[in-house]
């Protein structure tokens, strides 16, 4: 177990990391049109000032032994009655502590890049008020020291997914893909509330510490359970079957919105999540094995969909779920996985924030057109926005030594340490990233220039450009630097644990093979789409094509086993409410008048029909009289 | 033969009164019919007044005359006052008032 | 200082208040608004007083107690006091009623031909309404509980019946023969409390001889079946949705936001520490109510064209979620229930009001078809919508999720499978939250939505304040958390339940020692 | 034979005991009837232009005596007249406010200020509807004042009806209180057709009752051999058999007393005479007789009845859940005003019958506090309904209502209390009298009834309501009526029952102190 | 007197049957008139069964304000209203006559079966005792009605002082100008315009005397004087040809 240390120092400002974007959003959000002006280099500030923080913070906590890493801030008690007690509590370790890096640094950089990139919006300083959001919410999500903060931030961060999926609302597309992504994401979420409900049922607490100090004493069962409903939390956010639906159409939202959220970071809390709960899923085998499986489909799926679509964005998402795929999959191989999953989470983060980014690059210099099949030759149109794109490409195929390289590298490994089946299938999805990521970068930058009439490409601003140049270096170096200079292993073995198992083939077979695969697929995708002509048609394509275009019927699915039997539902009730339940009340009231006109007749104004019911009422009452008395 | 026949009669009697209000539609012989149910009545209290061996009886029976000849000044100054706006005594007739 | 009788003149403020609003000439409608504000917020900082004078730790979970003798043949007695829900259902109100005033400025001022009330009127009925409120909440004497039970009726009526819409009549009826249909069987029910313990106090009744159970049950019902068609609880809600579509957006606020609490707020107050025995009876049954209205509000809000109802709707759902957490006799799930009321009751406000400012630019339509793309001409009101949105739907960090959480912990803690259902409604609530949203805020701007006003000042100081309790008490429940839970604590005696302890490992004493 | 002998049988007669009368017990009857008495010499020898001050001076300063000799019976317990009279607590409350509301009856039957051409009466009751003699009577003024030493009559009757404590002082008192409500009931302005009409009905129908009644304590007397309540009450403890001959007996006599405060099936009358009398007639006759017929059952089915407790409080019980549902049900659809409240009372009556079932203390107090809830509220009720006009004088349809809120807010309010007392919503009298006879009912086992009356409540609720939807949820149109301005007699009794109304709902102790310490009926 | 002799029986019997037969005649009779005859049986039937029973005095009052009163009020009034008015057989009411028949018999037997079960062997005080103590049934009656029954004695009086000023002011029609005496009558008549004498009787000199055919005046010329005014308005006045007469006369001199 690990010391938890009070939060002094610079630790003593944790709550500021999360307060300084909050309180950006709230000035931005609230302040109206004033800050128009400078709104934006308010969010860049604020989250930049974060990002020196966590430099700092980081540099402090090297400082420290490996085992008084983890600082905690309890600032007040949040929720409380009868033996539940939450408390707004903080906690840095070596975990969070590069989250709180990743989100701090790939978000400044995003948020300098949408200076330009949203230079000419209206209303930039609510899309800059939302990213501070954002910002705020990931870092509570990391921060928060137990569950039921952490799914503050969770939601929060869907909050804001939500918001700047639909930035463009004016568009109902936008406006559908955020509802849709908040909805899924709850779909998630109710797992995550249903996972804390537990813990507090068996636990009696739902802090980290409490919970994993205690998990020994729970039964199989119960932790088979807390994983499961974990899992399903990080399916939702981190778009894993088969909740992986809402993230394609998530590309709505402007593409910083992508790079940062739909691709650095939000989407990566599921492994976030997964890897905090260690302990749980290290006692729960059957739930482990389960994230395993799940993060091996996702990773197919993905991959296949990346393969199929012609939106450059779209693609990339494909290649997004793919590549959470493999962090799911490698978190779920429990001490094996978590430093390398990751590992992988920060690498990718930096390499397809720069992709997105990229992409966003290109697409400013394409009249906002997202078709790949509309590109074509755009190497020299563009050329930073082409380098740096090869080099995430290159990064995320996992070409030496490229910061991809070494992260994915070290999950086929550890998933060939755990089940070679595992291990092989990661190989092949490896290859599938090269075809599709080839296949991207030729459609793109190579061929012919299939552009529409009166699209004129141009690099983009330097504003847009260097934060492509950094994540570039990023893409290129980080790889080796927290393998061998930061030494990543040791740093979260702390908080993860690691272990290491022995593999029958060697290890410098397995990265052959595995880069043999992988340069064969790009070569496929080379022949494919860069040596032949890319027709502006997409071509039918065989059923795999067509199924992955259609994100392998995701939302078909979705809609025949979900939406349409609710809204089937919802007008039944409403026919229901309206004929029975409230037709009985009307019914009744109608009863009682009918009935009153019924009688209405029986006071027919004679006088002797009068006398009769007295005459009647004289019997009745005498017979009630001597019935009572004979009873 | 036993002094509660008297009773018995004016059981009938009554029976028949009341029988009378519901069957006739002249305002005046329903009126009359009203009256032989009191006189019913009187008959009882006066047959019960011999049974019980008190005069309290027959004092209600005496009382009841009196207070139904009131009721019958009134009733038929009522009854002629219909009449007069009408030109008819059926007790059917004034059916203004209903449900 | 206690001597003083701060809940009687808390009452007795708006009351005055509404006599001098009723009381000023038909041709100063402005004047007329003008004092009821200023009155409602000197309720408000009366209120502020009597909430920083409340001693949360104090050992007497009623304070602020008055007690005279009002009937003494019927053994009633004009007896107040507040314990920590009654003060903070009662800082609820006093809190919306300004808002409301506030928002409602101009609503029944516009020449609609369908209304039919003075202006000044409109707002001295929201002040009578206000002193009934504070009544109902500080009462201590169910007698008098169920004065201003019933009596509170009649002001609503009026609110709907003269100042509502088409259906206003109809709707006006339904509501008050609906109330009363609960308040004839509750005092039925509370007669035979009266006979059983031969008092009315409510002290007096607790510390009497307990009920027989047969009688609790036979009794409880008629409690119950008022506070559940007040709540509403499924299936006696169809007033709700009526009343609603039919009244002006403020009208609205006060009746779902405050008028219905009193519905849950008689279940924790009376229901539950009268009748253990009962409540322990029926609270399966009760339970699978709540669920099933959790649900079918839920449902058939996803298929409404029409704002109102809808969120009448909503409402129903969300006071599924309140009386499931009642029922399950947990102190999370009471306390829950409590902090939902109050977030209930700021969230139906926004949603309402701003619904309400939404209708108003378009000349009072309430159909969501009517609707789409406000959010290009109108930001500020499609920001504020969608504030709203998500503070029905529960969003961690608003006041809402704490309650929501709560009350779904507090069930799951006793009932898994029940809590583990129940929770399965956040998702439906985010569906047709945003569904609604979606419809009306985005995509391309509706004809005749074009021009429409942004909000006015007046309108967004109405909902500041909503907005920031929404948000500080979402964060910081604690001043709210801090009275309720002990009166919560007192209800959990009373009813005789102990929460379930975890099944593993840390008790609940070493889990605080750990935390602290 | 016997009959000869019998007259000749002066034998030992004994010396007469003169009996003693205490005219202190007396004397708020006897103001009244004297009042009465000197109303008709008034009518015989005043001209015509003194006559109605005389009247109204008489009325008011008799009925005021008479209020004063009742509150100075207070406490007494005893029998008066040789004990045909019960001077008791609940007997002179009833008696006190049988006064009360005669002084507010007065003022409202005294009313001419709401139409120009006099009060609710006609000229001459004579004069055939729609002739000459009719318009020239009017034109001329030469009303019939005449209407007064009936209502004396009438209100000396009432006084007597409650406190009768032989089977033969309570027949008599109920002629002496029904005959001038007949003639009255005939003596309409306006709608005379429908007035005479109204008091035919009501003559036939109650002399049909009275027979009943009559018919009935004949068969009680034959069971008991006497006729004091006494006697009855007594003799029931000690004969066992004649089952058949009591029971008989109690039926009969109790359905010509539910005749008289309206219960079904014995309800017919009520509305055709509500409708068809004089306004401010139907106010005065709708609170007192109630009182009155309400005070008498009691005392019969307390007093004299008590021991059969058993037997007939289940078949009350049908009557009272009977009466109150045929009485809600059926003003649901009335549309006319005086009508519905006709139907109001009704249900009213079998609200009120809840405590009688109830055989106890409570239920005896209970009843006596609803009744004079009831009372003072319909008093109210029909002096704004007599205020409601058009030109052809009373707009009762409630389609003339519609908007009354709007044209005249403050008479519409007032009305709106009135029915939320009938109702039965908290801080109304009503609500007290309701929760007062429902405990009394309930105390006694009878928690059924009490949910069948909640049920019957509910239905009520709606007909009255309904009439503030009319006028305040409802744009007045060319058909609104308008409010006459009355002159102090309306308002006077309008402001009256307002108050009683309201504040018997906010503070009811004054008067629950009254009824309890009046205990129960003297026996 | 604790039973009943045989004479008293018989006379029972005799005025029982009399008795029921009036009440039955009074129902069913179609003239009203012939229902009052009935009646008046029936009374004087009851006022023998009275003195029967011990009750000579409620006898005596029972014929003198029965039959001698009300029964000649009932049969003025019944003048007033006509005489011959009498009752349709026809039931108007639906169901009026089956019920009143069903509940009417009914009534009567739960009384009879319910007064006959009670009442059977039931021994009889008798009133010896009871008249014995003043000295006989009046005396006692008397001794009675003023003292225990004195205040219900006082009381009747305001019974039948409304019922007289009842009838009065219901049936007496005041007049709203003073009656005009015979003197100005007659002055009035001269003073007119119209004819002060005796009007012709219908169908002088005319060929028909029926009431619509108009007198000749002794010109021979018609004149509508002759015939009712109800006729007149109607206009059924019978044409005359005057030449009617002019032929006779001719027919006669010739």
């Amino acid at each position: 177990m690990q010391e938890v240390m009070p939060a002094t120092g610079v630790f003593s400002l944790l709550w500021l990391l999360i307060a300084l974007p909050l309180a950006g959003a709230a000035i931005l959000l609230f302040s109206g049109r004033k800050t128009n002006k400078w709104g934006p280099y308010l969010g860049v500030f604020t989250v930049f000032v974060d990002a020196v923080i966590a430099i700092w913070m980081l540099i402090a906590m090297m400082g420290n032994g490996s085992e008084q890493r983890t600082f905690s801030q309890n600032e007040f008690s949040w929720m409380f009655a009868g033996n539940f007690k939450v408390d707004m509590a903080f906690q840095l370790d070596q975990l969070s502590m590069v989250f709180v890096l990743l989100i701090t640094i790939v978000g400044t950089l995003i948020h300098v890049y949408s200076l330009g990139y949203m230079s000419h919006d209206p209303d930039k300083r609510k899309f800059f008020g939302y990213l501070n959001l954002f910002v705020a919410a990931m870092l509570l999500l990391v921060l928060a020291n137990n569950y039921l903060l952490l799914y503050v931030g969770w939601e929060g961060v869907g909050l804001a997914s939500f918001l700047l999926i639909s930035f463009w609302q004016i568009k109902p597309t936008a406006a559908a893909a955020g509802k849709k992504a908040f909805i899924i994401n709850r779909v998630g979420d109710v797992g995550l509330s249903l996972a804390i409900m537990v813990m507090f049922v068996t636990f009696g607490s739902v802090g980290f510490d409490e919970v994993f100090g205690s998990t020994g004493q729970a039964s199989e069962g119960t932790l088979t359970a807390i994983g499961l409903l974990l899992l399903l939390a990080a399916c939702g956010k981190s778009a894993q079957f088969p909740l992986q639906a809402w993230l394609l159409d998530a590309m709505e939202g402007p593409t910083p919105v992508s790079a940062l959220i739909h691709a650095a970071t939000m989407v990566t809390a599921g492994v976030y999540l997964i890897t905090r709960s260690n302990p749980i899923f290290d006692a729960a085998t059957w739930a482990a094995t389960a994230v395993v499986v799940i993060g091996v489909i996702t990773m197919f799926m993905g991959a296949i969909i990346g393969s199929a679509k012609d939106d450059i964005k779209k693609s990339l998402a494909g290649s997004t779920m793919s590549q959470i795929g493999y962090m799911v999959l490698a978190a779920g191989l429990g001490p094996i996985g978590y430093v390398f999953a990751i590992f992988h989470l920060l690498t990718h983060g930096v390499f397809k924030a720069g992709l997105f980014l990229g992409a966003g690059s290109v697409m400013h210099g394409m009249n906002d057109n997202v078709n790949m099949r509309r590109y074509g030759a755009l190497r020299t149109a563009m050329i930073v926005t082409y380098a740096t794109f090869i080099i995430g490409t290159l990064s995320i195929m996992g070409i030496p030594p490229f910061s991809g390289f070494w992260s994915k590298d070290s999950i086929i490994h550890a998933a060939f340490e755990s089940n070679t089946l595992v291990g092989i299938l990661t190989i092949i999805a490896a290859a599938i990233t090269g075809f599709y990521m080839t296949r991207m970068a030729a459609m793109t930058f190579f061929g012919k220039a299939r552009w529409e009439d009166g699209v004129h490409p141009h690099e983009s601003p330097k504003v847009m450009t260097i934060p492509l140049i950094i994540l570039a270096v990023g893409s290129t170096f980080m790889g080796m630097a927290l393998l061998f200079w930061g030494n990543i292993e040791t740093w979260l073995e702390p908080v993860v644990g690691i272990k290491k198992e022995e593999i029958g083939i060697p290890d410098w077979l397995l990265m052959t093979i595995t880069l043999v695969l992988v340069l064969a697929g790009a070569a496929y995708g080379w022949i494919q789409y860069a040596r032949r002509e890319v027709p502006i048609v997409a071509p039918r394509g065989n059923w795999l094509t067509r199924a992955a275009r259609e994100d392998l019927y995701g939302d078909a699915v979705n809609n025949t086993l979900v939406v349409q039997p609710s809204f089937w539902l919802s007008r039944f009730l409403v026919w229901f409410d309206g004929s029975w339940i409230d037709g009985f009340v009307n019914g009744s009231a109608a009863f009682f008048g009918g009935l009153s006109a019924r009688l209405r007749p029986y006071q027919s104004g004679f006088i002797r029909s009068y006398a009769l019911s007295m005459v009647g009422g004289a019997v009745l009452v005498v017979l009630a009289l001597v019935l009572v008395r004979l009873s | 033969m036993n002094p509660s026949n008297y009773v018995i009669l004016s059981a009938l009697l009554f029976g028949i009164g009341a029988l009378g209000v519901l069957v006739r539609r002249n305002a005046i012989v329903v009126f009359m019919s009203v009256e032989l149910m009191l006189n019913a009545a009187n008959l009882a209290f006066v047959a019960f007044a011999r049974m019980n061996g008190n005069l309290d009886g027959q004092v209600v029976a005496f009382f009841v005359m009196v207070v139904a000849a009131a009721e019958v000044v009134v009733g038929l100054a009522i009854i002629v006052q219909i009449f007069r706006s009408r030109r008819s005594a059926s007790i059917d007739e004034p059916n203004l008032l209903k449900y | 200082m206690n001597s003083f009788p701060w809940l009687t003149v808390l009452g007795l403020v708006p009351l005055g208040g509404s006599v001098v609003v009723a009381l000023l000439p038909k041709s100063k409608p402005l004047l007329a608004k003008q004092v009821a504000f200023a009155i409602s917020l000197v309720v408000l900082a009366l209120v502020v007083v009597v909430a920083l004078k409340f001693d949360g730790s104090s050992n007497s979970p009623y304070q602020f107690v008055e007690i005279h003798d009002w009937i003494p043949s019927f053994g009633v007695t004009y007896s107040l006091g507040v314990d920590g829900i009654g003060l903070v259902l009662i800082a609820l109100s006093a809190v919306l009623i300004p808002v409301t005033i506030l928002a409602g400025w101009n609503d029944v001022e516009q020449p609609q031909a369908e209304s039919v009330g003075s202006v000044k009127g409109y707002f001295a009925l929201i002040l009578v309404l206000e002193t009934m409120m504070i009544g109902v909440f500080a009462a201590t004497d169910v007698f008098l509980f169920y004065v201003f039970f019933e009596a509170m009726l009649i002001p609503v009526y009026f609110m709907i019946g003269r100042y509502g819409g088409a259906q206003r009549s109809y709707a006006a009826m339904k509501f008050l023969i609906y109330s009363l249909v609960g308040g004839l069987f509750m005092l039925a029910a509370m007669i035979g409390l009266y006979i059983v313990t031969g008092t009315f106090n409510w002290f007096a009744i607790l510390s009497g001889a307990d009920i027989d159970p047969t009688t609790q049950k036979f009794l409880f019902l008629g409690f119950f079946l008022a506070f559940a068609i007040k709540a509403p609880m499924w299936p006696f809600h169809t007033w709700l949705p009526d009343a609603a579509a039919a009244s002006k957006p403020g009208t609205a606020v006060l009746l779902i936001g405050v008028l219905d609490k009193v519905g849950t707020f008689g279940m924790i107050r009376y229901c539950l520490p009268i009748f253990p025995a009962a409540s322990d009876f029926y609270a399966p049954v009760i339970i699978v109510l709540a669920v099933v209205g959790i649900f079918y509000g839920a449902f058939v809000a996803l298929g409404q064209n029409d704002l109102k109802r809808l969120f009448a709707y909503s409402s129903m759902s969300h006071f599924g979620f309140i009386i499931l957490g009642i029922f399950v006799f947990t102190s999370i799930g009471i306390s829950g229930a409590t902090i939902y009321m109050v977030a209930h009751g700021l969230s139906t406000a926004a949603l309402f009001l701003t619904a309400g400012y939404l209708m108003q630019r378009r000349d009072g339509s309430s159909l969501l078809s009517d609707y789409s793309g406000v959010n290009k001409p109108a930001p500020v009101l499609a920001g504020f919508f969608l504030f709203a949105a998500l503070s029905s739907l529960a969003l961690p960090g608003l006041v809402s999720f704490v309650g929501e959480f709560m009350v779904l912990l507090g069930t799951f803690q006793r009932y898994i499978w029940v809590g583990g259902i129940a929770t399965l409604g956040i998702v439906i609530t985010a569906a047709y939250v945003l569904r609604v949203y979606q419809k009306s805020m985005t995509g391309a701007v509706g004809s005749g939505l074009e021009h429409i006003k942004d909000l006015t000042g007046r309108e967004i100081t109405a909902l500041v304040p909503i907005a920031a309790l929404t948000i500080f008490l979402g964060l910081y429940p604690a001043p709210v958390l801090n009275v309720v839970n002990p009166a919560v604590d007192t209800v959990m005696t009373l009813v005789g339940a102990t929460n379930p302890e975890p099944t593993v490992g840390i008790s609940s004493t070493t889990s605080q020692g750990a935390q602290q | 034979m016997n009959a000869v002998a019998s007259v000749i049988h002066a034998v030992d007669a004994t010396p007469w005991v003169m009996p003693t009368l205490d005219y202190r017990l007396l004397a708020p009857v006897l103001i009244v009837l004297g009042a009465g008495v000197v109303s008709v010499l008034f009518e015989a020898f005043l001209p015509r232009g003194a006559r109605r001050p005389a009247q109204l001076s008489l009325v008011f300063v008799s009925l005021i005596a008479a209020l004063i000799a009742v509150i100075n019976l207070n406490g007494v317990r005893e029998t008066a007249g040789q004990g045909a009279l019960a001077i008791d607590g609940p007997g002179l409350i009833l008696q006190g406010t049988v006064v009360v509301i005669a002084i507010l009856g007065a003022l409202l039957m005294a009313e001419r200020g709401l139409d120009p051409n006099g009060d609710a009466f006609a000229a001459r009751a004579s004069s055939l509807p729609g002739s000459e003699d009719e318009r020239q009577f009017t034109a001329r003024g030469y009303f019939q004042t005449e209407i007064w030493t009936f209502f004396l009559f009438a209100v000396g009757g009432m006084m007597l009806f409650p406190i009768a404590n032989d089977l033969l002082m309570m027949f008599v008192a109920l002629e002496v209180m029904s005959l001038p409500l007949y003639l009255l009931a005939g003596m309409a302005r306006r709608r005379r057709l429908l007035s005479q009409e109204a008091a035919l009905k009501y003559f036939v129908l109650g002399a049909f009752a009275s027979a009943f009644f009559l018919y009935g304590a004949a068969l009680l007397y034959g069971f008991s051999g006497s006729i004091s309540f006494a006697g009855i009450a007594s003799s029931l403890g000690s004969k066992t058999g004649e089952t058949a001959l009591i029971l008989i007996a109690i039926g009969l006599v109790v359905a010509g007393l539910l005749f008289k405060i309206g219960a079904a099936p014995f309800h017919q009358w009520a509305p055709d005479v509500y409708q068809g009398a004089p306004t401010p007639l139907t106010g005065f006759m709708a609170a007192a007789v109630k009182i009155a017929a309400f005070g008498a059952l009691l005392r019969l089915l307390y007093v004299a009845l008590g021991g059969m407790r058993w037997d007939w409080a289940p078949m009350l019980w049908v009557i009272s859940i009977l009466t109150m549902f045929i009485g809600a049900i059926l003003a649901l659809t009335q549309s006319d005003m005086k009508r519905m409240i006709a139907y109001s009372s009704i249900a009213q009556a079998g609200f009120i019958l809840l405590g009688v079932v109830a055989a106890s203390a409570a239920g005896l107090a209970g009843s006596i506090f609803y009744l004079i809830a009831y009372a003072f509220t319909t008093i109210g009720v029909f002096a704004v309904i007599s205020m409601v006009r058009d030109e052809n004088g009373e707009a009762t349809h409630l389609s003339k209502w519609a908007g009354l809120g709007r044209k005249s807010p403050f008479i519409a309010t007032l009305f709106t209390i009135f029915m939320l007392a009938l109702t039965g919503i908290p801080l109304t009298s009503g609500f007290i009298g309701k929760f007062y006879v429902f405990t009394a009912a309930y105390a006694s086992g009878d928690k059924w009834l009490v949910i069948a009356a909640v049920l019957a409540s509910l239905i009520a609720a709606f007909f009255y309501m309904r009439v503030v939807v009319l006028m305040f949820f409802t744009e007045p149109t060319q058909e609104t009526a308008t409010v006459a301005i009355p002159s102090v007699f309306t308002t006077v009794a309008l402001a009256a029952s307002a108050t009683v109304t309201v504040l018997l709902g906010i503070f009811p102790q004054p008067l629950l102190d009254l009824i309890n310490n009046a205990g129960v009926f003297i026996r | 007197m604790n039973s009943v002799n045989t004479g008293e029986a018989i006379v029972f019997w005799v005025c029982a049957v009399l008795a029921v037969l009036g009440a039955v005649g009074l129902i069913t009779s179609r003239k009203a008139v012939h229902s009052a005859l009935w009646m008046a049986l029936t009374m004087i039937s009851l006022a023998v069964l009275y003195i029967a029973n011990n009750a000579p005095f409620l006898g005596m009052v029972q014929v003198i304000v029965y039959t001698g009163a009300v029964m000649m009020l009932f049969l003025f009034v019944l003048m007033v209203v006509g005489v011959d008015s009498s009752d349709s057989l026809i039931e108007t009411i639906k169901g009026q006559r089956f019920l009143a028949l069903l509940l009417g018999l009914l009534l009567i037997v739960i009384l009879v079966w319910g007064l006959g079960s009670s009442l059977a062997g039931l021994p009889a005080v008798g009133l010896d005792g009871a008249n014995r103590v003043d000295g006989g049934n009046v005396q006692s009656i008397a001794h009675l009605i003023f003292t225990d029954y004195l205040v219900v004695f006082e009381v009747t009086s305001a019974l039948l002082i409304t019922a007289a000023m009842g009838a009065m002011v219901l049936a007496h029609r005041e007049h709203w100008q003073p009656k005009p005496t015979q003197a100005q009558l007659s002055v009035a008549r001269f003073k007119g315009d119209e004819h002060p004498g005796n009007r012709p009787n219908p169908g002088i000199y005319a060929r028909h005397n029926a009431v619509d055919t108009p007198a000749l005046l002794p010109d021979g010329t018609p004149t509508d004087a002759s015939i009712p005014g109800a006729l007149r308005a109607r206009g059924e006045v019978a044409p005359v040809d005057i030449n009617d007469g002019r032929a006779i006369e001719e027919a006669d001199s010739l």
